[in-house]
């Protein structure tokens, strides 16, 4: 399935554009959708957290993506 | 009743006041948060919010729904985000919250800007002399 | 810095947040203390504030100062108490107070405001549809 | 010697006057002021409380009273 990433603050400079788009093997678990970004962009490693948020909710690393989700990766927050 | 509201104009701080007025409601808490400038030692010149727009408001709302369940006689919540380039002195964030009791107001209004700077996704870039970096990115 | 006054003209809430900026803070909290319509359950009218002034403006700066000692990283407080006649809804008391970091701003107002009612000479007088109180008066 | 006593609140209401003039006994200290003003006026023991002022501190009733004292009757302070 293709999937479409929205990326924010240091992660959008790490990989360069605000929208990434991927290809990934139907029904892929968050967490194998971050290792996937991790090994692409290793930069992503150095981060505080980065977690991964799927119809404007945080999502566990075991939550299954779907094509038509609205995917973001959340880099360390700092509102306030 | 709660207002949320992320905006890239100056916040108004009195007419986010007047939002939780109450006549129910003897107590109004409200915390500000403006652009200091100094971080770490380090002299500000100024500082940028990025924001996840849809998120952020969802779990802005979010926050200030589990606040009204924990402290079911809040009356009434508010929170401003401001996003974009901010100098020294500008507003950043506005919570205010009205309870008919004083402690409330202090615990519910101390909750949610806790919350919101665990949850609410907002980036914050500052900027120095020499230089700029992402608040809270690395270890 | 610390402000203090007691006045028998409506309390301008937005100049007294001004009074408390300061670049070097990140964080204002205010408690604002309004004339609830209702006490105990029974609908209140209006409140007559009476002060002993010398006193209240003399209890009301030892008050800021020992706050000023408790948490040094303060940098402005502002206290501002009404006196007279108030109608619902009126503003009876602001407490405004800047510091560099947040959790310091909330204990610093709630220290305030809880001590101020503790040891402030002002008294209050809650007027209903039939009747008055001299509010804490009596056990 | 003579003292003047300003009154507030409920206590102004239960003497009916802003201001009392007593005489008392030199160096007189404050618990037996207390004790004189409860007998004159026992309204002034059914109060929550009923605290002395000189020169806008807080006094402890051992304090001794002076002729040029400032000197306040506080009931219940109910300020905020």
């Amino acid at each position: 399935m293709n999937l479409k990433i929205a990326l924010f603050g240091i992660a959008k400079e790490i990989v360069g554009q605000p929208m990434l788009e991927i290809t990934a093997p139907a029904d892929q678990p968050v967490q194998e959708l971050l290792e996937q970004l991790r090994t692409q962009y290793p930069a992503l490693r150095g981060l505080s957290s980065l977690a991964v948020a799927v119809n404007n909710e945080y999502a566990e690393g075991s939550q299954l993506l779907h094509e038509r989700d609205e995917i973001a990766l959340i880099p360390p927050v700092a509102g306030g | 009743m709660i207002t949320i509201d992320l905006t890239d104009q100056p916040i108004d701080v009195a007419a986010t006041l007047e939002l939780v007025q109450s006549d129910g409601a003897g107590a109004v808490n409200t915390f500000i948060g403006t652009v200091r400038n100094k971080s770490t030692g380090r002299p500000v010149v100024r500082l940028e919010y990025e924001a996840y727009d849809s998120m952020a408001l969802h779990q802005l709302r979010k926050v200030a729904d589990q606040a009204k369940e924990q402290w079911p006689m809040l009356e009434k919540v508010a929170v401003i985000h401001r996003k974009g380039t901010l100098q020294i002195g500008d507003v950043a964030v506005v919570v205010a919250v009205s309870t008919p009791h004083r402690a409330e107001s202090f615990a519910a209004c101390q909750y949610i800007i806790d919350t919101l700077k665990q949850v609410v996704t907002i980036w914050k870039k500052e900027f120095y002399e020499d230089g700029d970096v992402w608040v809270a990115a690395h270890p």
